[in-house]
């Protein structure tokens, strides 16, 4: 059987007979090693540890103390006033950085749950990295609206509990169908990054000693790999493949209906949902290009598994998806700006010519224009830190694209007594904190968690092959998933 | 005669499914033998049976218990305590569709996860039969025989390319 | 961190740890809420018991609840205008803070049993002109020395009671369970 | 008392909201006031509003419950303010945004006095009220403002606050991480009408006045049942001046602003 | 409870469990733990839980409006307008309402200290009340009656007669009655004026209620000006009550002030010029009237005054024809337009112009106020020129003691009068302030007096309505410090002093006094209430919260006298040179002259500027572009007398050469809300006075420097949305 050219000998020498050697990209699931190399790659990464890591860990951790957690208990006992929220920006940038976490937490979800069911094969040695940003992201997301609270202490009355008040929330409520949402998705992400992680758990269990056997036993649950149980993952992964797309959907769209549903010129628009999912995975697959590049380059044995080909693919998509916010952003304004409504334009006007405009020039230029220019070139999608660099750069727009949506929209209303600019005071602080421990989270995990899923970059090049059709190499995949 | 639980171990798919027909041959029934990868083999790959799971039956339950407590939160909590908010009917549908989603979406999934612990039996840290070589990539076929059988099974996978073939005992993972 | 937490949290010394956090803080929370049901320590041991078993109407001394929201305490000139006239009471040491009071003209302070917070805003002149009597919330004061709070006054208990009492009546059930009626 | 409701111009929700009995309303003569602040002092004395201070008051967190805009109209010399003052607070709408999207009940409405409650013990600050109200009327408490360190006296080592001796005792006195907002006087609604009801009557049109209407030296503002086609409030607001504030977002105020001239 | 727990281990134990259940349950703070005090007796009308309503009069200006009080259990919650009181009819004003800012103001003083000047803390050499009669009973007793002074606030209150009545026997000058806001009323000029022109001294009541027409000149009567709820009450009256007639304002004034801002035709004119366009309105009016103008309006040069004035020809003609055609027109002098070099001048040519229209007496028009009860002759506060004198007496170590209660002059004086070195100069000074003010802090003794609402007392009414208005005080709330009546004070100082004192104030107390300055009132049947015998006629006193005449009192004016008289007015506006500017001070309208102290005022937005918690300069948008200075830089405004610094505010309504200032602000005591908080414009006045003695404040010259500081005032409005075309940019 051709398929399973790995298992068959010399395979490998006769692929590299095949293929063509000034190709710039290179596949790796058309260049297999023995999965028990990969185990101690794999390891390897994750036991290496330099003084840089641990500098740079201790720096955030220092961070996370001071901004995140210092900074938030002392706005908890001082009251909201230590922040700059005030009439009329009673958000600021706690629900920003909501929305952008959020947002970021987007990527995660797309690459592992929607490549999968298109069965893009790219997308494998980099699902398991995604999905953390996923489940991280949502932790700091899910912090930014408890912080944003007046009464962070009453927040569990949003539960729907039996009491004594016999009150149940509000089902009217945005900020209700927002919890729901945002439970579902925290708790549905963070099960479909643990299922498929059980079989690297176990992997990481039989190769480690210490209190890292300990921890890997714990959590691998026991698994041995029979039949039963690669069945019972199988199928629950693929359920969750599929449900977890509408619920991430759902999502991104029930956040923009906390602004769409609000009568506020600029909120008020139908297109809030789409464009809102689209930002979000805008921003995520920026996020991911950089932690793609963070990975390769610090992390030990990682440039086998990430390559030239992902940041190729991940540019492609990036391109995409920038086309498309840039036609959901011109759906947004054009509609805006042609109705007319009074409070509506002078929004626009002051976004336009305000003292925020550059804001709004700024991500117009990050999200639009530079994914545009610089992303049809293909040797900027296959270098890693050019990369990088847009997607930073994209992930700047989409930051500054929430907070224009939230403190520089509220300021202009219906009521021009009243418009006021909005300060940042300790969201400043605390913004830098919830970065630290989005950060901290992940170098931690990267040391604790096998941050490629081994088996299923096994499992791919089990089922890629190349055929050789008339005068070319073509990449085939078989359908045995 | 005591029975004794033997591991052949596997390089390639295709030695591991002609060792299963072997076995069965010698009178080895599939349920004495439990194959083991460090990635998923299609099941029709190595001629077994179909394996059995209740994942997605639990997840239609799930989805079926979500959807009724969302249309409980939805529709039954404002009549508990009548609540007017700004001329909004007291239980009104769109926002009910909304509840309903997530909470189907929730309990569907949270059933399914509790499903794959459920069929598969986790957490179990009791000691079982395993070896640290699957993880590597290995296909180990554990199967019971009568001791007395051993000898002729081992030569028998042996020809057919097992790397080894040796009794295990449960062992903690 | 989180699975480290729960490496630790499923040892057994984690295990009994976290129990004994959450016990511990339930308990206390139980604690607070027996407390508030406790009767507290007065400056003087009035008995109920007695002044009602005399035949005194609970209005007598309390009646501002006829005319508002809050019944009172009685004066300390009023009770003397009884206590004035019983030779034992007057050298009691028990009631020896009231004299004092008379004596010197400066009060002396009771600690309230019964009682909601402040963003309730509770009337009596309603309840009792609804034909409630006292001992309805307040218990049978011919039972209890120093006043006792018979049940948790909170909102569960107002509102279970409105709706008892507004059953069948629309516009009634409509003012006696509006927000309004209590919080603003 | 039935009145007539315009389904086109309320829309399906609205007319419920517009046919309900017993809605107090206000109207405001912006031809007649002169911009004192009386109101606004009368309402914080009133309802226990805090005062903030100089810095967090330039900075958007003052706490009237009603505040009085003015627009400038022109360039000097034929400057002035475009259509008077406007004393702007809880427009208490019949539908209004505010209170669905609380997601804990804090601000519902009142079925039995047709206003928009703020219950102030339930509220976790979630803000989002304040953003949809297109009144811009409801404010914040961002901190203890009464019980700032600055305004007490220490005596004998404890720290007392002879400004809480002014406290209403019939309003709640708010704490930090609660919004607020004007309730019409809700606790004077109350106390008219239990007086009336232990007189046997039903409350008569101009028995009480919220603060703001009580102390306003112009008469600019009247207080009554905009229901009842008789009462003071409902004439004025009928006479032919009235406007709403920003009618066209179908809020359904109950506040109604006559014009100058 | 079966086992013996402590109450403070009570206290403790369910202080913390309650913590808990408060975090479980979500209520917020309990008050459980506040424990009760029943009263050993219950004061008379008290109801438990019920509040109790006391009438008594606002203190807080002198135009003495009726308010009621509500309180509870000894707590003052509430003031409301008294609708009995003929002045406001149950209104107050912001400045009213915040008086129980002033009763719980956290910085009152609390004891008589002998401060021993020691500003500018509060001194605490606590002195009993038996030392502090001692003490002013020797200062009375053991100084000769000419070197004792009594300075005293602007409202004819019962301690103003008290003191008269002690001047008077003991032969000590009269008690002065000053406070900066019957400074920049210029309540002398208007006095004068009246004086002048309708043959009698006193304040003149303008019946706007009933005018069709309203041209006021500079009379910001809707803020602070001589009664301003009675005003403003009449205001509302003229535009709205009557059917068909809307009454038409005109107001000019060279800043818009939030009077202007009512107007319907706000017109600028320059300080100094308002009696010149007063008589060219007189003249255009009788050109359309077709009567013969007077000779003082005769002979102005019409287009002379449109050049000097600013005020175009087209508007001039507009008002005239708005006033010749009216049934009813009136105009009303304000405090800016009296308070130049030539005040009394333009006085009388602004009531002239009512004499022209024959509006004397009639409804709609210009009367006398009548006098309260007990008015005296010297009734009248005290105007710049008599305060001056006294300064210079001080100075000149004439005066060996000085009593000052109800006036803080080292704040409300300008700095040039050298009110600082004339306390200097003075031996012994005792204040009976109720707050640590400036004046107080620099005094030898501070006798506090009770808070307005703590205190006895009755205060006439002078004007803003036509009736005889006695306004009656009673405590509603028991005194929260150790203060005394001064009244008090003095009754008991005179017993000690013995002799003529005691002769002079023959009372047990301050309320026999008050019995005995009220008890000619039972004999008047045209009052609001009739009693048989003093007691009764007191406790309806106390309950009626004062005594009024019933109905409103008219009386015959001739205009012929007003006509007769020449006027001779002249432009008081020279002209100014490169960076001169006419300085325009005005009384804050929500602080008034004494609210800086009360946080609530301080937090209430100046109506025209939305400004809280400070001082501003006003200053024309294009004037500041001029001169390079954006909103929130902190100018200096320099004059020949001294220099401010505050912050500017472009307005967009007043006139490009003139800059105004609010007074209230610029403390350096006066309580933690007031000290150190904006600036004070009585730095730059400088001692000049117009022919009535008052001081000529508004129209001074100054320069303005910038000084490089920023200082961002705090504002209600938004700083973009509220100027129409400009609202990108922060103005």
């Amino acid at each position: 059987m051709a398929v399973l050219s790995k298992y068959l000998p010399g395979a490998k020498k006769a692929r590299e007979d095949h293929f063509e050697k000034d190709d710039p990209r290179q596949y790796l699931m058309h260049d297999p090693i023995p999965r028990g190399q990969m185990n101690e790659m794999v390891m390897e990464s994750m036991h290496v540890t330099s003084w840089k890591f641990w500098m740079v860990f201790g720096i955030l951790s220092v961070l996370v103390a001071v901004c995140f957690f210092y900074a938030w208990g002392y706005m908890i006992a001082e009251g909201l006033w230590v922040a700059g929220v005030m009439r009329p920006a009673y958000w600021g940038i706690f629900l920003v950085n909501t929305v952008f976490w959020i947002g970021i937490s987007h990527a995660g979800t797309f690459i592992s749950a929607i490549l999968r069911v298109f069965k893009a094969e790219f997308r494998r040695p980099f699902t398991r990295a995604a999905e953390l940003m996923t489940t991280f992201g949502l932790i700091q997301a899910g912090a930014s609206i408890f912080m944003h609270l007046g009464r962070v202490w009453l927040s569990y009355w949003m539960f729907p509990l039996p009491n004594q008040r016999e009150l149940w929330p509000n089902f009217h409520s945005p900020l209700m169908w927002d919890l729901l949402a945002i439970t579902t998705y925290v708790l549905g992400s963070t099960m479909y990054l643990y299922l498929p992680l059980i079989p690297d758990l176990a992997m990481a269990r039989d190769r480690s000693t210490g209190w890292r056997k300990t921890f890997y036993r714990i959590l691998a649950l026991g698994f041995r790999g029979t039949e039963g149980e690669w069945r019972h993952l199988h199928t629950a992964m693929n359920f969750f493949a599929f449900a977890i797309i509408p619920v991430m959907f759902s999502v991104h769209t029930i956040v923009s209906w906390d602004f769409a549903m609000a009568m506020r010129p600029g909120w008020s628009s139908s297109v809030f949902g789409p464009y809102f999912v689209l930002g979000a995975l805008h921003s995520g697959m920026g996020a991911v290009a950089i932690v793609l590049f963070i990975m390769r380059y610090t992390m030990k044995h990682m440039d086998y598994f990430i390559r030239k080909e992902h940041f190729d693919a991940l540019g492609k998509l990036m391109m995409m998806v920038s086309f498309t916010y840039a036609y959901f952003i011109f759906n947004d304004y054009i509609i805006q700006w042609y109705g007319g409504n009074l409070a509506t334009d002078n929004l626009l006007h002051w976004l336009e010519e305000g003292p925020m405009s550059w804001m709004f020039y700024q991500m117009i230029l990050f999200n639009i224009v530079i994914p545009f220019a610089v992303l049809w070139i293909p040797k900027v999608r296959q270098t890693p830190w050019l990369l990088a660099i847009v997607g930073l750069l994209i992930n700047i727009g989409m930051y500054w694209e929430r907070y224009i949506i939230i403190p520089v929209m509220l300021t202009i209303n219906n009521m021009p007594f009243t418009w006021k600019l909005y300060e940042p005071r300790i969201e400043i602080y605390l913004t830098i904190g919830t970065f630290a421990l989005f950060l901290l989270f992940y170098m931690a995990a990267s040391r604790l968690i096998p941050l490629i899923p081994v088996w299923e970059v096994q499992e791919g090049q089990m089922a890629h092959t190349m055929r050789k059709i008339g005068k070319a190499n073509v990449s085939t995949i078989s359908d045995f998933e | 005669m005591a029975d004794i639980t033997l591991l052949a171990l596997f390089e390639d798919i295709d030695p591991a499914a002609d060792a299963i027909e072997k076995l069965r041959h010698m009178g080895v029934t599939d349920d004495h033998i439990n194959v083991l990868s460090g990635a998923p083999i299609p099941y029709k790959m190595l001629g077994r049976p179909h394996p059995h799971t209740n994942v997605s039956k639990l997840s239609l339950g799930g989805a079926i218990a979500g959807a009724l407590f969302g249309l409980f939160l939805n529709f039954g909590t404002p009549n508990m305590y009548y609540i007017p908010v700004g001329g909004q009917y007291i239980t009104p549908i769109p926002p009910g569709l909304i509840v309903l989603f997530e909470m189907t979406m929730l309990f569907a999934l949270l059933a399914t996860f509790l499903g794959v612990f459920l069929d598969s039996y986790f957490p179990n840290y009791r000691p079982m039969e395993y070896t640290p070589e699957i993880s590597d990539g290995k296909i180990g076929i554990f199967f019971k025989c009568a001791e007395n059988e051993q000898t002729k099974i081992a030569d028998a996978l042996g020809v057919l390319g097992a790397e080894t073939i040796k009794p295990v005992e449960a062992q903690q993972l | 961190m989180i699975r480290k937490f729960f490496k630790w949290a499923f040892s057994p010394m984690g295990r009994i740890a976290v129990a004994i956090a959450i016990l511990s803080l339930f308990s206390l929370a139980a604690y607070g809420l027996y407390q508030t049901q406790q009767a507290p320590e007065q400056p003087i041991q009035f008995t109920h018991k007695l002044h009602v078993g005399l035949g005194i109407q609970c209005l007598y001394c309390h009646p501002g609840a006829l005319r508002g929201p809050s019944p009172g305490l009685p004066t300390i000139s009023k009770c003397w205008g009884c206590h004035q006239q019983i030779a034992k009471t007057q050298t009691s040491a028990l009631l020896k803070p009231m004299v004092e009071a008379m004596d010197k003209g400066v009060g002396f302070t009771w600690v309230p049993v019964a009682q909601v917070p402040d963003f309730v805003h509770f009337t009596h002149r309603p309840h009792v002109a609804a034909g409630l009597n006292c001992e309805n919330c307040h218990g049978d004061m011919t039972q209890v020395t120093i006043a006792v709070n018979p049940q948790v006054m909170n909102m569960g208990w107002c509102l279970s009671c409105h709706k008892e009492r507004a059953a069948g009546d629309k516009e009634k059930l409509t003012k006696l369970t509006d927000c309004g009626t209590c919080h603003y | 008392m039935q009145m007539t409701v315009d389904l086109n111009r309320v829309g399906a929700k609205g007319a419920i909201a517009e046919a309900a009995e017993g809605k107090w309303g206000m109207s405001i003569d912006r031809d007649l006031c002169t911009g004192c602040q009386a109101c606004v002092a009368a309402c914080a004395m009133e309802n226990n509003i805090s005062f903030v201070g100089e810095e967090d008051a330039g900075y958007g967190r003052t706490q009237h419950w009603i505040r009085i805009e003015r627009f400038w109209e022109g360039a000097y010399p034929n400057v002035k303010i475009a259509g008077g003052y406007q004393p702007m607070m809880c427009q208490q709408c019949g539908h209004a945004p505010c209170e669905p999207v609380c997601p804990v009940f804090a601000t519902p409405h009142s079925d039995a006095e047709q206003l928009n409650l703020q219950v102030y013990n339930r509220c976790i600050g979630t803000r989002y009220c304040a953003n949809n109200c297109p009144y811009q009327a409801r404010s914040f408490n961002w901190r203890d403002y009464h019980t700032m360190p600055e305004r007490g006296n220490m005596v004998n080592g404890k720290l007392v606050f002879p400004l809480h001796n002014q406290f209403n005792p019939d309003v709640t006195v708010r704490r930090r991480g609660v919004m607020e907002k004007c309730t019409f006087c809700i606790q004077r609604i109350h106390k008219a009408q239990d007086k009336a009801k232990s007189e046997g009557r039903e409350v008569m049109d101009g028995e009480f006045a919220p603060a703001c209407a009580q102390a306003c030296p112009a008469d600019a503002i009247t207080f009554g049942r905009i229901d009842h086609k008789d009462s003071l409030v409902s004439q004025r607001s009928n006479e032919g001046r009235g406007v709403k504030h920003l009618e066209d977002l179908n809020t359904l105020p109950r506040v109604t602003y006559l014009k100058e001239g | 409870m079966s086992e013996k727990i402590t109450r403070r281990n009570f206290l403790k134990l369910t202080t913390a469990g309650a913590a808990t259940a408060a975090i479980m349950t979500g209520c917020g703070p309990s008050s459980r733990y506040v424990t009760r005090e029943p009263y050993v007796k219950m004061p008379e009308y008290t109801y438990n839980g019920l509040s109790t309503y006391y009438a008594t009069t606002c203190r807080e200006c002198a135009a003495g409006c009726g308010i009621i009080v509500r309180t509870m259990q000894g707590r003052a919650i509430k003031v409301e307008g008294n609708p009995q009181n003929p002045i406001n009819l149950g209104k107050t004003c912001a400045r009213g309402q915040a008086t129980l800012h002033g009763l719980y103001n956290p910085d009152r003083v609390e004891n008589p200290v002998r401060q021993g000047r020691s500003a500018p803390q509060l001194s605490t050499a606590q002195v009993s009340w038996d030392e502090a009669i001692q003490t002013v009973s020797d200062a009375l007793s053991k100084t000769n009656a000419s070197e004792v002074a009594f300075l005293m606030g602007t409202a004819p209150d019962h301690l103003f007669d008290l003191v008269s009545d002690l001047t008077d026997a003991i032969g000590a000058p009269a008690p002065l009655r000053f406070s900066a806001l019957s400074m920049f009323e210029a309540r002398a000029t208007l006095s004068k004026a009246a004086e002048d022109l309708l043959g009698q001294a006193g304040l003149p009541f303008f019946d706007i209620s009933n005018a069709d027409v309203v041209v006021s000149f500079g009379a910001n009567f809707l803020e602070t000006w001589l009664s301003p709820v009675a005003y403003t009450r009449s205001y509302a009256k003229m535009r709205r009550s009557r059917p068909r007639t809307r009454g038409y304002m005109v107001h000019f004034e060279t800043q818009m002030s939030q009077t202007a801002a009512k107007a319907d035709e706000w017109i600028p004119l320059l300080p100094g010029t308002e009696g010149l366009v007063a008589l060219a309105l007189g003249k255009l009016v009788a050109q359309l009237r077709g009567i013969s103008a007077p000779r003082a309006f005769a002979s102005v040069n019409v287009q002379q005054v449109v050049e000097t004035s600013g005020v175009s020809m087209e508007q001039l003609t507009r008002v005239a024809e708005l006033i010749a055609e009216s049934h009813a027109p009136i105009a009303i002098p304000g405090g800016q337009a009296l308070g130049q070099s030539n005040g009394l001048a333009a006085a009388e040519a602004i009531l002239a112009l009512n004499a022209l229209v024959d509006n004397f007496g009639q409804p709609g028009g210009v009367s006398l106020s009548p006098l309260a009860p007990n008015a005296g002759a010297h009734h009248r506060p005290a105007n710049a020129q008599e305060m001056s004198d006294l300064v210079a007496k001080m100075k000149s170590g004439k005066i060996k003691v000085l009593f000052i209660h109800g006036v803080n002059p080292l704040f409300e004086l300008p700095q040039s009068f050298g009110f600082a070195e004339a306390l200097h100069a003075t031996p012994t000074v005792i204040s009976f302030a109720t707050f640590p003010d400036e004046t107080a802090l620099a005094s030898d003794y501070i006798f506090p007096d009770h808070h307005g609402l703590e205190s006895w007392g009755y205060q006439r009414s002078q004007t803003g309505v036509m009736q005889s208005v006695l306004s009656g005080s009673q405590p509603v709330v028991a005194p929260n410090y150790n203060t005394r009546a001064t009244a008090d004070v003095f009754i008991e100082a005179a017993r000690l002093a013995g002799g003529k004192f005691v002769q002079a104030l023959p009372f047990a107390d301050e309320v026999e006094f008050i019995q005995s300055k009220i008890e000619n009132l039972i004999a008047r049947t045209d009052g609001s209430f009739i009693a048989p015998e003093i007691n009764a006629f007191s406790a309806y006193f106390q309950q009626h919260g004062g005594w009024w005449a019933s109905s409103a009192e008219s009386d015959s004016l001739s205009a012929a006298n007003a006509l007769g008289k020449s006027l001779n007015v002249s432009s008081a506006a020279a002209p100014i040179g490169e960076n001169e500017f006419f300085f325009l001070p005005f009384v804050s309208p929500t602080l008034g002259e004494a609210g800086a102290n009360k946080p609530w005022l301080q937090e209430l937005p100046d109506p025209t500027t939305t400004v809280m918690w400070n001082t501003w300069v006003a200053m024309n948008p294009n004037t500041a572009h001029e001169l390079g200075i954006e909103n929130d830089d902190v100018v200096r405004i320099v004059s020949e007398a001294g220099s401010v610094e505050a912050p500017v505010y472009k307005y967009p309504a007043i006139h490009p050469n003139a800059v105004a200032m609010p007074f209230g602000q610029g403390h350096t005591a006066y309580g933690r809300f007031a000290a150190g908080r904006g600036a004070n414009p009585t730095d730059v006045l400088a001692p000049s006075f117009n022919e009535a003695g008052d001081l000529a404040f508004a129209g001074m010259k100054v320069r303005i420097e910038k000084t490089g500081k920023q200082q961002p005032l705090s504002r209600l409005e938004s700083r973009i949305g509220v100027y129409g075309e400009g609202m990108y940019e922060e103005k």
